[in-house]
């Protein structure tokens, strides 16, 4: 079982501020989540604004310095890659981002994020054979070479904006994809097929995926595993079906509570969890960063920070309503979900 | 947290005036190896005559404390020290005079006309420039728009000379120069101060009919991209007046940007000041500076660059003070990432 | 039968290009009963907001008010002058804005924010009855008093937009307009402000129209339906019927893509492209995507007809109810 | 050939929607062929003192008059458009150059450089310029060159651009488009070059005008206080005669009017220039004008 992609431990402090006080904020505290080699995975992040997905994929990127803990890729640690390796990493790391409009630089045709791949990782030894790569890989997305290139990016439609990204993504043949929202800004009859596409690529290129979100309906979709963030923390972890058709954490629960239902006779519900009085909370948190907002607090919520329990054999929760499974670590958090596969 | 806003403007205003005086004192010894300004004070000691004997003794004094014997950082701590107590010395033109003495007096004119015509110009302007991009405006203000824009582009100076020649040499409505008429004794009364007001119409003028401009286009700009603000929209859907939307949603939100920009721009102002004081022969730190300046008052120009230069620097405090209380965000805006 | 509340007669609502008018809105028929929730549902570019904005005259340049009728209680609002507009709005047409984040003025208190409102339409109110007002109103919106007094930068995103929600009913309005009032939300937070949208317009008796693109949003909070494409109603009709057996083809397409948590499945997602307004397809402008076109659609532009009492639906392969 | 024409029509059909863009490229353009074709056939040397009669009005001898010493006008302020022109555009030039090293050492790479740079224009830009150049020029060992006035004045120009520069890097910087250049194999420097550089090219050149006016204004200010080249005939200078000689009270407007007039196009020019170029980059200002 080898490692591709291993974050241990990762957290991410924000700082700014006077001359007296330094306020400081936690993006995200002890996260670690681990890609394994083969077979491909697609592993679901889902997290609601301010929960530090953002984040998470910079530092995954090594486009962010960590606070603490480390990033592995291959072994290999983010910050102390030499030249080639770093190149390599850049190579097989791709991103789809949120924005479809934002990742094309206004200056350029589309064709620019394409072509500039192709010569910087020398995919090509030629202008046409170059041409050739990035037509297929437009083509099996499903988007046509001469309807797409030699066009300026506010000449196509988001669709189409976000499948080129997902083609420029295909022609580098990753190992690892990190879609950061990759449907959000996308109208929902288009979603589907970027989802899909997306899907297929995993698929018959063998690229493991990484799909941050905060709809919880596409993770469930879409992914092996999911990742429930909240608050810059890991609270719940695992197998997918699991997580979705049997949350475990209070805030889980909740989450899936809300997605409004596409059928009118299933009720949404009456609401049971407190409206926050101001936007920050005022004191200084030192257990769990849920208890506010949660209906079945106990007082040890209130002293320390739930540790991982394991509850089933793929899944774990941060939740001392759990405090009768076994504490796993930190760090083989990721692990204990591979043991699946 | 707003202590620390306090502070922090506190430590920018030190920090300019400690630039400005040590910009002032490196700047010409990097020009040249020598010691410029006792060279040059020499020079004019040996040249003054009559007064020699006093300005002799004063360049001794100046060679012991500042003399090239000395390393670089004794002058300089010894100038930085003098600066702290607005000790310039001695007028080398003027001598005895001080030239504290000197700076005192100009001073007045100078912070009266230059402070009321940019308090003017910029209360104008702004105004001005936001009922330009307001849609509900008269229309008839959009034909001033070009005669700004053409106004805010030219010197100060240069349109006082134009005023001077139109109003003043030509059909000599207002005085030709001067910050008071010889004829009229200086004292607190009425007359007195109807002739200063006289004096500084054109003048002021000249600062105003450039300011306005300036500014009025600028809120003009923040204007118009503050109008496709949100809060505007629902402003409107709230069903408000007019007249409320404009001041309390549009204008006082643009005001914010636009204080910044003023508090940036008092330097550039100023400048254009002295050169109006000097074309107008107005009696303050301008004219002085001018005088200074083709004297060779090397102690005299020093001070009141660094007088103009503190004024700046105050004047930017109290604009920055201010802001904590137009902005409520001001105190949390950088806790945001 | 309960009355109409607001009717919307034909309205077209343009965008003045330099290559020609775009029809944002074209031709938009429909109403609104007494104490409904009705929603309006379609992508981006459908023209939904256009349409929001114009029931309120709120319609900026380059975008114009080409015609048709917005009768509120019978009073034609097309045709009411700026100021008297200005009276109809939050008294009796209000605004739940899609842009909550920026929607509140930064530098003023929230209490000052709706009282605003309150004192442009009525005349000479003590301020103490005032702040009582603003008070019960955070109140409804289940708000603590205490954001009274705060500014905006304070409040989180979903505070934020039930200060917008007190704002909106701070006249007990006849009809709030809700422009995607939770886009910029999270989920759990979602659907705490729709409860509370839910809860107050109940308690006033109001008409809501919810604008959105979000099928399971509508389906939880609205009673009845218009799908809006390319500027023009595809279907109207009960919200309950139209996922039980949705007419129109685009419908069908729409209801089909949102992935749930039931089941999982392939994605489904609508063939082709949404239209250019600028330049749209002939006859139908869904005809290019749709996957029961015929010779027809490409040539006569269908109008929306009741097929079944109750259901209307822009579309050849239905015709219309006899009755 | 053809690509080359469709380019030009392509400029002037944005010329006609940018009108301030082609007036203040007109004006400069006139000020320019003034100078070229003034020093073709005036002789220089007739902005020399005794090249004529002193004091005389306009005539047709003397287009513009002379003045006490003699100078002839019109010879003057051809020859004083030229050394402003030089003047503001060398200064302009140094000044955008270390602007733009500033300002993208500053935006980009952020840190302590940037708090140090940040730092510096800030408090510069504060000062009242003209006051420190008085200085630094009045305590000047010697005459004053041409050169050595523009390497003063480009000295202290810098920190708008530099300033204007940061700030348009920084927003830039957390493009997405940047990240994906980042991942496309793309390093620093051509990250730098390929995608900042093209966006920033129209506020380059408004920096560019910006701080050629700035240098203009600033070596123009200099003159009129008796600071500037002294034994050369710029437009300031002659403005700084003009007043020490009281060409006012004497009723010889035309000693002052006529490089006050070139002065005054200048900056009209200069300023139209960067009101339309802020057009381009900022396209949302067009509107409501």
């Amino acid at each position: 079982m080898t490692t591709l992609l291993e974050a241990r431990n990762v957290t991410k402090v924000f700082g700014s501020g006077g001359l007296f006080k330094r306020k400081e904020t936690i993006a995200l505290e002890n996260v670690s989540l681990f890609i394994r080699e083969s077979p491909p995975s697609i592993t679901g992040v889902v997290g609601e604004s301010g929960s530090g997905k953002t984040t998470l994929v910079r530092l995954l990127l090594g486009f962010l310095a960590l606070t603490e803990g480390e990033v592995l890729y291959k072994g290999r640690d983010l910050q102390k890659m030499s030249r080639d390796e770093r190149l390599e990493f850049r190579r097989e790391v791709q991103v789809i981002f949120q924005d479809p409009f934002e990742v094309y630089n206004p200056f350029y045709k589309v064709d620019h994020v394409l072509t500039t791949p192709v010569t910087k990782f020398h995919l090509a030894s030629s202008k046409s054979e170059a041409r050739k790569l990035i037509e297929h890989a437009l083509e099996a997305i499903g988007l046509q070479p001469e309807e797409t290139l030699g066009r300026y990016p506010h000449q196509l439609s988001g669709g189409q904006r976000q499948r080129v990204m997902v083609a420029r993504a295909s022609l580098l043949r990753p190992r690892i994809i990190l879609a950061d929202e990759p449907v959000s800004m996308v109208d929902a009859s288009l979603r589907a097929t970027i989802l899909e596409s997306l899907r297929k690529l995993s698929q018959k290129f063998g690229i493991s995926l990484l799909y941050i979100t905060h709809d919880l309906t596409t993770a469930y979709q879409i992914s092996d595993n999911i990742i429930v963030l909240y608050q810059g923390s890991v609270v719940e972890v695992g197998d997918a079906e699991l997580v979705i058709k049997n949350p475990q954490h209070p805030y889980t629960r909740l989450l899936v509570a809300s997605i409004p239902v596409s059928d009118p006779d299933q009720s949404w519900g009456q609401d049971s969890t407190p409206v926050l009085v101001s936007k920050t909370s005022t004191k200084l948190n030192r257990g769990c960063k849920f208890v506010d907002r949660c209906p079945g607090a106990m007082p040890v919520c209130h002293e320390n920070p739930p540790p991982f329990f394991q509850t089933d054999g793929y899944r774990a929760v941060r939740c001392y309503l759990y405090k009768e499974a076994s504490v796993i670590a930190d760090e083989t958090m990721g692990k204990a979900l591979d043991q699946k596969g | 947290m707003t202590l620390d806003y306090l502070l922090k403007r506190l430590g920018f205003f030190v920090l300019v005036v400690w630039a400005a005086a040590t910009l002032i004192f490196l700047l010409p010894r990097l020009a040249s190896e020598r010691n410029p300004i006792l060279e040059r004070m020499g020079r004019t000691a040996a040249a003054a005559g009559v007064i020699s004997e006093g300005l002799d003794e004063m360049v001794k004094e100046w060679e012991a404390k500042f003399g090239l014997d000395q390393p670089l950082w004794r002058q300089y701590l010894y100038y930085l020290r003098d600066m702290l107590h607005l000790d310039f010395g001695y007028s080398l033109a003027y001598y005895p005079a001080k030239v504290l003495d000197q700076v005192t007096r100009a001073l007045p004119w100078t912070i009266g006309l230059f402070g009321m015509a940019t308090l003017i110009s910029f209360v104008l302007g702004s105004f001005g420039g936001a009922l330009l991009a307001w849609p509900k405006a008269p229309r008839f203000l959009q034909y001033f728009l070009p005669l700004f824009l053409t106004l805010s582009a030219v010197p100060y100076y240069l349109l006082g000379l134009v005023l001077l020649f139109l109003f003043a040499f030509t059909t000599r409505i207002f005085p030709l120069s001067g910050g008071y008429s010889v004829a009229v004794v200086p004292s607190l009364s009425f007359p007195f101060i109807l002739d200063i007001l006289r004096h500084s119409v054109l003048p002021g003028l000249a600062m105003v009919l450039a300011g306005v401009g300036f500014w009025a286009l600028q809120m003009r700009g923040m204007m118009v991209l503050g109008l496709e603000e949100d809060y505007i929209t629902f402003a409107e859907a709230k069903g408000l007046g007019g007249k409320r939307i404009f001041f309390r949603y549009a204008l006082r939100n643009v005001l914010l940007p636009q204080v910044t920009s003023f508090a940036l721009s008092l330097g550039m102002a100023i400048s254009g000041a002295i050169l109006v004081e000097v074309v107008f022969g107005y009696p303050g730190l301008g004219t002085l500076l001018l005088k200074a300046v083709s004297g060779f008052d090397y102690n005299l120009i020093n001070g009141v660059v660094f007088i103009i230069i503190i004024i700046i620097a105050v004047a930017t405090l109290l604009v920055d003070l201010l802001y904590p209380w137009l902005d409520p965000r001001i105190t949390y805006r950088r806790g945001m990432r | 039968m309960t009355a109409e509340v607001l009717q919307v007669h034909n309205l077209r609502v343009y965008y003045q290009t330099a290559v020609g008018p775009l029809k944002a809105v074209d031709g938009v028929t429909f109403s609104l009963k007494s104490g409904e929730r009705f929603g309006l549902v379609g992508e981006s570019g459908s023209g939904k907001s256009t349409l929001a904005f114009a029931l309120m005259r709120l319609t900026k340049p380059p975008g114009c008010i080409e015609g048709g009728q917005v009768l509120l209680d019978g009073l034609d609002l097309i045709k009411l002058s700026e100021s008297e507009i200005r009276k109809v709005r939050l008294a009796q047409i209000a605004l739940v804005p899609q842009g909550a984040m920026n929607s509140l003025n930064p530098v003023m208190r929230i209490k000052d924010q709706i009282i605003d409102g309150i004192r442009d339409h009525l005349n000479e109110i003590p301020r103490s009855a005032l702040e009582e007002r603003v008070h019960e109103l955070l109140k409804r919106v289940e708000l603590k008093p205490e954001v009274a007094n705060m500014f905006p930068h304070e409040l989180s995103g979903g505070m934020k937009q039930r200060v917008c929600l007190a704002i909106a009913i701070s006249l007990s309005p006849r009809v709030i307009i809700a422009d995607e009032p939770t886009s910029a939300l999270d989920v759990v937070v979602q659907r705490q402000v729709m409860l509370t949208l839910g809860q107050v317009q109940e308690s006033l008796g109001a008409s809501v129209l919810l604008v959105g693109h979000d099928m399971g949003l509508m389906a939880q909070f609205v009673g009845r339906i218009g799908v809006l494409y390319a500027g023009k109603l595809a279907e109207v009709s009960s919200v309950r019927e139209v996922f039980k057996e949705p007419l129109h083809p685009y419908t069908q397409l729409l209801i089909a893509c949102p992935p749930s948590l039931k089941e999982k499945g392939e994605f489904k997602g609508i063939p082709g492209l949404p239209p250019l307004l600028l330049n749209p397809p002939s006859g139908c402008a869904f005809h290019p995507r749709c996957p029961q076109a015929m010779s027809r659609c490409s040539v006569e532009v269908p109008s929306l007809k009741e097929v079944y009492p109750g259901r209307w639906v822009g579309c050849h392969l239905y015709t219309e109810v006899k009755r | 050939m053809n690509a080359l024409r469709k380019r030009l029509w392509g400029a002037v059909a944005y010329g006609r929607r940018n009108p301030k863009l082609l007036s203040g490229v007109g004006l400069i353009l006139a000020l320019v062929l003034f100078w070229s074709i003034g020093s073709l056939l005036v002789s220089p040397t007739r902005a020399e003192p005794l090249a004529g009669l002193p004091s005389q009005s306009p005539s047709w001898q003397y287009l513009l008059g002379t003045d006490s010493h003699g100078r002839d006008l019109l010879a003057v302020i051809m020859v004083g458009t030229g050394f402003t022109l030089r003047i503001g555009l060398s200064a302009g030039a140094i000044g955008l150059g270390i602007g733009m090293i500033l300002g993208f050492l500053s935006g980009y790479y952020g840190g302590l450089l940037d708090t140090v740079i940040k730092g510096a224009a800030d408090v510069l830009l504060t000062l009242p310029l003209l006051a420190v150049l008085v200085v630094v020029v009045a305590m000047m060992p010697g005459v004053i060159s041409l050169n050595v006035m523009i390497l003063v004045v480009a000295s202290l120009s810098w920190m708008l651009p530099t300033r204007a520069i940061r700030a348009q890097v920084l927003t830039m910087r957390e493009r997405a488009y940047i990240q994906v250049a980042r991942l496309s194999g793309m390093n620093n420097l051509e990250v730098i070059v390929k995608e900042l550089m093209p966006n920033l090219l129209p506020y380059l050149a408004a920096c560019f005008v910006g701080a050629t006016a700035g240098a203009v204004l600033a070596s123009i200010g200099l003159e009129a206080l008796g600071l500037g080249p002294q034994h050369l005939p710029t437009l300031g200078m002659t403005i700084y005669w003009a007043i020490s000689y009281a060409a006012m009270l004497r009723g010889m407007w035309w000693w002052w009017a006529p490089p006050a007039v070139i002065i005054a196009l200048l900056f009209v020019g200069l300023f139209l220039l960067t009101a339309g170029l802020d057009e381009i980059a900022n396209p949302r200002l067009r509107r409501g004008m």
